[in-house]
């Protein structure tokens, strides 16, 4: 029974439809208004097609369709993994077109209508790199991905610097996407099928197996941003409109690790445990890094895009330790892992999308990035803020939203480090384990800057009194993915049924869901449990009977006074501490992460003004340097071409001497 | 669940947020006693609540739904701790709600909580305060993950009521490594409650307080929530320093009735005084540090708690 | 039989002159001279065909001999002459840098063609084979003096010396190419001697000389 | 029958335009004839398809697979760049670039070309194939001077020295198979030069005569393929003659100098085995292709930058051809397709482009966007296309023979990358800020005729999504040829 795919298909094609729809009326954002409901309903039926699929169990199902090169149909194939992804891309991708709906509006860059197709393509061309069964179509789907969204990177494309952070952007891009290519190359194995079905057939030596992986973890950790492969994120990510700052963040990143899954765990079948100690460091790094430089960023959104690299960095972290767990025969271990992994590339896709798209609406109501200059609008956008607030909370790793439940299952798994069967490894992985923790509370520290930069205190420019809060398309866009945040948090099970699903199916082994419907015990009933669910009421009911009883014991009286001033009653609203400010002790515990240039005021200064700017290390260490090489060696390369006519000659006729006496010996 | 065990429950976080504050009021007693002072009476917590609870609040201009809901949260999320902590008895119908892990999670939503009350005003200190206090958790929580870690290898569970059984099962078998784990243990637990030498409770002096700075703006019930929150936070600590160290006494499965409840009962309160008793003495001892200084201080437990755990795995193979 | 031995001889006499002009040519500085010894070659060119024609019994490349006298003897050198006289081009002279040096070079090509051209010229059934490697070192020579010259006419002329020594190399080895190719060859000649021509005014009003050394703006910097 | 009309239209068509070339409708004539060069071609293709081979006029024609659809191609693009050069010619004379004197000389040179170009593609015969290719050369050095300016003078000159040296060359090659065939075939009626007649013969020739004569042949021809260091001439060529000439030249003229070269690499081959000319064939093509790759790193003129970067194709063409067997000759083929559809619509949007802005200088150019959205978006794609990214058809052959060279020759794929990424570096930031950004300039005075343009960039589209059967098929049995 295949009509999951043939509907899935159909879903896709008409979010190429609504996006061509679009051409009909130019200019006119009415229509793009609605074609970006039905894009979220699309979405919408997506998710529900994915979900059911997986509740069914997913027993694969695959498609040849007539279109592609001429010995290479296209194939596509929807099982387990796919449909995870699937069921991601439809829940998150509901919310944003929900809100970009809301959000476009006319004569900000590109018409809407040009817009509107790049959206839906960049949607479309995600869900068949998540559909797609062999290379050529992955790759054309995956490419096509990079292009979109290069076009919406670059949407206001006048300012100089949304150009280059568009180029930066796509040379990485493409540059991974030759490495994936290559990858497939390898991964074929001298049939010359590049089904995917054919490479998983493939018997490779190690070596090859080897070259396959490291190629596409080049490729799809340019992709995902892992460090040090992460230059252009911090770049591409603020440039973008924050819709498709959600989708880049939220859902285009997750093709990459689904992508990374897709090769390691199903069409490898050789397995050293060394790559996953690789990756297991390569993603601690990044998620140490990340947060580090999410906590002295003083750009809403550029922040927001480092924390992006921080969870990526988790994410591999647990792909990482199922390898690890996998190759050492411990499955059980390996689903968790495995699972902690999906489930917080769910839950990533959900806050941070939501997170994005709160800035999108602070944005449009303030017209301010820089935190130095927001300030205060809870009151002002009570909305946003309260939805901003259950992202927040998630993303900082709080129970008993669904952030923390992902990061609780990787702790999880990390306790069973000390079985695995290599020495030093197992007493250098708790080291890792505690590096995740103090990242983890990281996040928390960012998360509590940035929304309480935001959205708490005064107002720091006079001009943000007259912000308004989001329309109601975008509040209903916020409002879904906080949805899916508490839901997930509240009732982990789902996620976990869903996972267990795909580990199933590529490992062999998955963790229980659910000991019962109250709580997971992912190992062992009885064994470590927990249940946001009767966190969430304990709390609640806690919090009522402790408000009844002080309105019944004590009263409810409230006095409205003036803040306290400590005696100095000329504070103005910039005498609060500032995001500098709040990054300040990052700055000076991990200085040797950045290069600061500061100037500090002298005391003697008329106007005092202070000014910091932090850059990352890696681009001046490995980015410049190969451009600069590359510089040079092409003006080595130009004296070549000198000018002269008789030195042209001299080439041809060296040429034909040269090869001449090739052919003689 | 049912009814004995849910009054059990019941009994039990009535009896923590019941003597939170006693336990506040005799670690401040015997500071006063260490540093020659005539000490507070042992109730003066209750009195100051009482007073607090029958002020008039008073709220800033601007103060958001936030600022106002906050000390409820703080409160709700200790008692909630408390209902899970296996302070008296280990079968609890709750008790499987959170492991360790969770619980730790569950105190950082508090912290995180404070802080954005504190930062809602927007007065220079509230967002001072807000910030060193993120730090410290920060630092503070590796730390604690490798203890937990500690007694995962030991017990196999981070689950509280199976390490409290796990001793009861084989309580001749005391770890080496637990040893370390509970000096980290202790200091994590003096930064995390805002004592000395990290924050010192006792001070107003602006620049230096930690915890106070968060509060300045909160008054009557509010406060009185908040402070409460405190004691209990600090109460919940020493309960889980108890099921991992020294979880003697607590009825564990099947002891249900009343000798073993009584026994545990007395056993607590026995067990709270030294606590306080000890606290109080290492705090008299310890002077504040700068707070730069705390990553250092915080590292330290860092690495006793590593060591406890490689001590472990050398001794295992 | 004796007479083709005899044939053959003068054959590679003819050759050896082919190969003394390239030579010359090398060391020569002043254009008319340079003109002179290309229409020598054609010359030869014209001789040697003849008397393979003769030798070999075979009509058409009668036809050929006709056309390289046509050509090669006649028509190009009387159209350069034309043009270098009507260009006032006729007594400029151009320096030659370290003239041994290139004779050597020219020496070691000879070398490398004979030496190429050994073991297939042993392959050849016509009476002529051994004049393939000549012609071979006739073009590579003529190639060494394209490289060394400076002026636009000269490297045309030594241009035109290659096309001889191609021409001789097919008559030598194979009796020549089928008719219909050669017509297009000489052709091809004419037209581009006659583009060139052509060229030569345009260069000259543009850069009024024909030095290459202003045909050198166009390069990566 | 069809093949006459094929080689008369354009003779017929270069002799109409050297008497009419002056007047108002020359341009229009000169579209009409290529059309109808084009019906005719596509009768012939289509018998082709359906009767497979022929050999006709004494055997001195032969259409098989392989050259059928060069001539296909060759009769589109020309078509089409007819249709282009009308608007774009008037501009030029609009602008006082050229005089109507000049304009017949294009014409008429414009046809010569072509004929001369397809008369390479359908001769059996070695020697005329020499014949036509320097008929070609000669054509196209008048249409590189056609503005006598000093830099047109000078890279007409440079083409034509360079090239004739080339071409001789591959005329003593031509002249040493020859020599080899004789010793098999006899000179009866002159079929020794015949390449049917070689290649059935082709096992018994002489190795080491064959080997020689391959060496001058790729000497010779590669000249004109612009294969590094032979490539000198390409660029100036490309830069300084008018843009449909460059278009033409860098999209047909390249691909019959190529064909050419694989031509002789069949019978080659045939008696010297694979390895050889195959690795002689890799060499260059990774040589051009890294080297073109960082020419481009440093690029000023617009026209400049994109002949190199076909200098930079043609070598991933020729590493192709040189990897040989049946997926990378395939690849080969499709990637000539493809590549001479989309650069020639780059070269048209860059004439365009430059015409606007007044400069070939690529500082000059900015924000086409804003001029003409047509003209940015057809650069932007071509661009793109050219650069390799899916879904256009570059992408699919260049999938092939990345894949192919990774499992037969890992050595090589390190190279490839870095010329793909140099490539995709250079000349994307180039092109970014020329379609991006601001700009001021006045709209064009005749409106510019970019149908062709987007024709081709939609055929390299679908082509990278679906191939028709048909062309599938054919494309496979020309791979089966090369062998």
């Amino acid at each position: 029974m295949v009509h999951d795919l043939r509907f899935l298909l159909i879903l896709v094609t008409i979010w190429v439809v609504l996006g061509l729809a679009g051409l009909l009326g130019l200019h006119s954002i009415r229509l793009e208004r609605l074609l970006f409901l039905l894009g979220a309903l699309v979405a919408f039926s997506v998710a529900v097609l994915a979900g059911m699929f997986l509740a069914a169990g997913g027993t694969a199902q695959v498609l040849v369709l007539p279109l592609g090169l001429p010995d290479l149909p296209f194939h596509i194939r929807l099982d387990a993994l796919s449909a995870f992804f699937l069921l991601l891309v439809g829940v998150a991708g509901a919310g944003i077109s929900t809100f970009a709906a809301g959000y476009f509006r006319s004569g900000e860059g590109t018409a809407p209508a040009l817009l509107g197709l790049q959206y839906h393509v960049f949607l479309a061309s995600m869900a068949v790199v998540i559909l797609a069964d062999d290379a050529y179509l992955f790759m054309v789907a995956w490419e096509t991905m990079a292009l979109s969204s290069y076009f919406l990177v670059t949407s206001q494309h006048r300012i100089p610097d949304i150009r280059r952070a568009g180029f930066l952007y796509l040379i990485m891009a493409h540059v991974g996407a030759i490495c994936i290519l290559l990858s497939f190359g390898v991964l074929q194995g001298g049939s010359w099928q590049f089904t995917f079905d054919a490479m998983r057939g493939a018997s490779l030596t190690p070596f090859w197996a080897t070259t396959a992986f490291l190629l596409a973890l080049l490729g799809f950790g340019a992709k995902a941003g892992l460090v040090p492969l992460h230059v252009w994120l911090p770049e591409a990510h603020p440039a973008a409109p924050s819709p498709v700052s959600a989708m880049m963040s939220g859902l285009m990143l997750k093709t990459a690790i689904y992508g990374m899954l897709r090769i390691s765990f199903d069409l490898l079948h050789v397995r050293l445990w060394w790559w996953g100690a690789l990756l297991l460091a390569l993603g601690l790094f990044s998620a140490l890094y990340g947060a580090i430089f999410a906590a002295v960023q003083t750009d809403m959104k550029r922040l927001l895009a480092y924390s992006s690299i921080e969870n990526i960095g988790v994410i591999f972290t647990g792909i990482g330790l199922a390898i690890l767990f996998e190759t050492s025969g411990l499955r059980l271990f390996a689903a968790l892992a495995f699972t902690a992994a999906l489930v917080h590339a769910l839950n990533h896709a959900l806050f941070k999308s939501l997170l994005f798209l709160a800035t999108g609406s602070v944005l449009h109501a303030t017209k301010q990035r820089s935190l130095g200059k927001l300030g205060g609008l809870i009151r002002h956008m009570p909305w946003v803020a309260t939805l901003a607030l259950v992202g927040t909370l998630s993303i900082a790793g709080l129970p008993p939203l669904n952030g923390f439940v992902s990061e609780w299952l990787l702790l999880q798994s990390f306790l069973f480090t000390p079985q695995l069967p290599h020495a030093f490894l197992n007493m250098l992985i708790p080291l890792g384990a505690a590096a995740l923790a103090l990242t983890v509370a990281l996040a928390a520290y960012v998360m509590v800057k940035f929304y309480g930069v935001i959205f708490l205190g005064q107002p720091r420019e006079a001009s943000l009194a007259n912000a308004r809060d989001a329309n109601w398309l975008e509040r209903l866009g916020l409002g879904w993915l906080a949805l899916g945040c508490i839901v997930i948090g509240v009732l982990p099970q789902l996620a976990l049924r869903s996972a267990a699903a795909v580990t199933g199916t590529l490992l062999g082994e998955s963790v229980r869901p659910s000991a019962t419907v109250w709580w997971i015990a992912p190992i062992a009933s009885g064994q470590a449990s927990y249940s946001g669910l009767i966190l969430l009421l304990g709390i609640v009911g806690v919090v009522g009977v402790a408000f009844v009883l002080v309105r019944f014991l004590a009263h409810g009286r409230v006095r409205r006074t003036a803040t306290w001033d400590c005696g100095y009653p000329w504070q103005t609203s910039r005498m609060q501490d500032t995001a500098e400010g709040f990054g300040q002790p990052i700055r000076h515990m991990f200085g040797g992460f950045f290069r600061m240039e500061r100037d500090l005021p002298s005391p003697t200064d008329r106007a005092p003004r202070y000014r910091i700017h932090i850059e990352d290390r890696l681009w001046r260490g490995i980015y410049l340097p190969i451009a600069r090489g590359v510089q040079r060696l092409a003006d080595a390369i130009g004296v070549v071409q000198s000018g002269r006519l008789s030195i042209y000659l001299l080439y041809s006729f060296l040429t034909l001497i040269a090869l001449l006496i090739f052919v003689l010996l | 669940m049912s009814g004995i065990t849910f009054i059990r429950q019941l009994a039990e976080v009535v009896l923590a947020i019941a003597i939170a504050p006693l336990f506040s009021g005799w670690i401040a007693q015997c500071r006063a006693w260490l540093q020659n002072r005539s000490a507070p009476p042992l109730l003066q917590p209750y009195r100051m609540l009482d007073k607090l609870f029958h002020k008039d609040a008073a709220l800033a201009m601007d103060a958001s739904a936030l600022f106002r809901a906050t000390p409820y949260v703080l409160f709700g999320a200790m008692a909630l701790a408390a209902a899970i902590i296996p302070s008296l008895v280990t079968d609890l119908p709750l008790a499987r709600v959170a492991d360790a892990i969770a619980l730790i999670g569950l105190f950082a939503t508090a912290r995180v909580f404070q802080s954005l009350a504190a930062m809602d005003i927007g007065t220079a200190f509230g967002t001072m305060g807000a910030r060193r206090e993120m730090m410290v958790g920060f630092l503070a929580e590796p730390a604690l993950l490798m203890v937990l870690f500690n007694a995962f290898l030991v017990f196999g569970s981070t689950a509280l009521p199976d390490l409290v059984d796990g001793y009861a099962a084989h309580r001749a078998a005391v770890d080496p490594s637990v040893i370390f784990a509970a000096v980290a243990f202790l200091m994590v637990l003096l930064a995390e409650n805002a004592r000395l030498p990290i924050d010192n409770p006792a001070t107003h002096l602006e620049l230096t307080m930690i915890h106070e700075a968060m509060l300045l703006e909160y008054s009557a019930r509010h406060l009185a929530l908040v402070e409460w929150a405190s004691s209990l936070k600090l109460f919940n600590y020493a309960c889980i320093g108890f099921a991992l160290f020294l979880p003697w006494g607590i009825a564990t499965h099947g002891q249900d009735g009343g000798l073993p409840l009584f026994l545990a009962f007395a056993a607590l309160i026995g067990k709270l005084a030294l606590a306080g008793a000890a606290l109080a003495f290492v705090e008299s001892l310890s002077a504040k540090l700068r707070i730069f200084r705390a990553p250092e201080y915080l590292a330290m437990a860092f690495l006793i708690a590593v060591l406890g755990l490689l001590v472990h795995l050398l001794l295992r193979a | 039989m004796p007479t083709s031995h005899l044939i053959a001889q003068v054959l590679n006499v003819l050759a050896a002159g082919l190969l003394l002009i390239s030579f010359a040519m090398l060391s020569r500085r002043r254009t008319q001279r340079l003109i002179t010894l290309l229409a020598w070659q054609g010359a030869i060119l014209f001789l040697s065909t003849c008397l393979v024609a003769h030798s070999s019994g075979l009509s058409e490349i009668y036809y050929s001999a006709a056309l390289t006298l046509m050509l090669k003897v006649i028509a190009l050198p009387w159209i350069l002459h034309r043009l270098i006289y009507q260009l006032g081009a006729q007594w400029d002279s151009e320096p030659l840098v370290n003239i041994p040096a290139t004779m050597l070079v020219g020496l070691v090509l000879v070398i490398f063609a004979f030496g190429l051209a050994q073991p297939i010229s042993m392959l050849a059934t016509t009476i002529t084979r051994h004049t393939l490697g000549i012609a071979l070192a006739v073009i590579l020579l003529a190639f060494l003096m394209m490289i060394t010259r400076r002026k636009a006419i000269t490297q045309v002329i030594g241009f035109l010396a290659m096309e001889n020594g191609l021409f001789f190399a097919a008559t030598s080895a194979t009796y020549g190419m089928p008719m219909v190719i050669e017509l297009g060859i000489a052709l091809d000649l004419l037209v581009g001697v006659f583009i060139l021509g052509i060229f030569f005014f345009q260069i000259r009003e543009q850069f009024d000389s024909l030095d290459l050394h202003h045909l050198e703006s166009l390069k990566e910097d | 029958m069809e093949i006459l009309l094929v080689l008369g239209l354009p003779l017929l068509g270069s002799v109409l335009l050297a008497l009419f070339g002056a007047r108002r409708f020359a341009a229009e004539l000169n579209a009409a004839m290529s059309l109808a060069t084009l019906i005719v071609s596509s009768l012939l293709v289509l018998r082709v398809i359906r009767h497979g081979p022929m050999l006709v006029g004494h055997e001195q024609f032969f259409v098989d697979s392989f050259n059928v659809f060069l001539v296909g191609l060759t009769a589109f693009v020309g078509f089409t760049t007819a249709l282009f050069s009308r608007p774009y010619m008037r501009i030029e004379e609009h602008l006082g670039r050229v005089t109507p004197g000049r304009l017949r000389l294009y014409h008429s040179m414009y046809q010569l070309f072509m004929g001369a170009m397809l008369l390479a593609l359908l001769t059996n015969n070695m020697g005329l194939l020499w014949v036509a290719m320097e008929a070609a050369t000669l054509s196209t050095v008048l249409l590189v001077s056609l503005y006598r300016t000093r830099a047109s003078l000078e890279a007409a000159w440079k083409y034509f020295i360079l090239c004739g040296v080339g071409i001789a060359q591959a005329l003593f090659g031509t002249i040493l198979l020859y020599f080899a065939a004789e010793q098999t075939l006899g000179r009866e009626g002159m079929t020794a030069l015949l390449w049917t007649h070689l290649n059935a013969v082709k096992g018994q020739l002489e190795p080491r005569v064959l080997g020689l004569a391959f060496v001058f042949l790729l000497v010779g021809y590669g000249t004109k393929v612009g294969l590094a260091p032979l490539h000198n001439w390409l660029p100036d060529a490309h830069a300084e003659g008018p843009t449909p000439v460059s278009a033409v030249l860098s999209g047909l003229l390249l691909n019959v100098a190529l064909y050419a070269v694989i031509r002789c690499k069949v019978l080659v081959e045939g008696s010297v085995g694979r390895s050889l000319p195959g690795h002689m064939l890799m060499t260059f093509g990774l040589l051009s292709a890294v080297l073109g790759a960082f020419f481009l790193w440093r690029q000023r003129d617009i026209k400049r930058l994109f002949g190199y970067s076909s200098i930079e194709h043609m070598g991933i063409i020729t590493f192709a051809f040189g990897l040989g067997g049946p997926v990378a000759n395939f690849a080969a083929l499709l990637h000539m397709t493809v590549h001479s559809l989309t650069k020639s619509s780059i070269f048209f949007t860059a004439g365009h482009a430059s015409q606007t802005a007044g400069t070939q200088q690529m500082d000059g150019i900015r924000g086409l966007l804003g001029i003409s959205p047509t003209i940015g978006w057809g650069l932007m794609l071509g661009s793109i296309a050219i650069l390799g990214m899916p879904p256009f058809g570059v992408f699919a052959s260049e999938f092939l023979i990345l894949t192919t060279a990774m499992r037969e020759h890992p050595w090589s794929t390190p190279f490839l990358l870095i010329a793909l990424g140099v490539a995709f570096a250079a000349i994307f930031s180039r092109v970014q800020p020329m379609v991006f950004g601001e700009s001021d300039a006045p709209p064009l005075p005749h409106s510019p005729a970019l149908l062709p343009v987007f024709v081709h960039l939609a055929m390299v589209l679908t082509l990278g999504l679906y191939m028709p059967p048909a062309l599938a098929e054919w494309y496979r049995a020309a791979a089966r040829l090369i062998g």
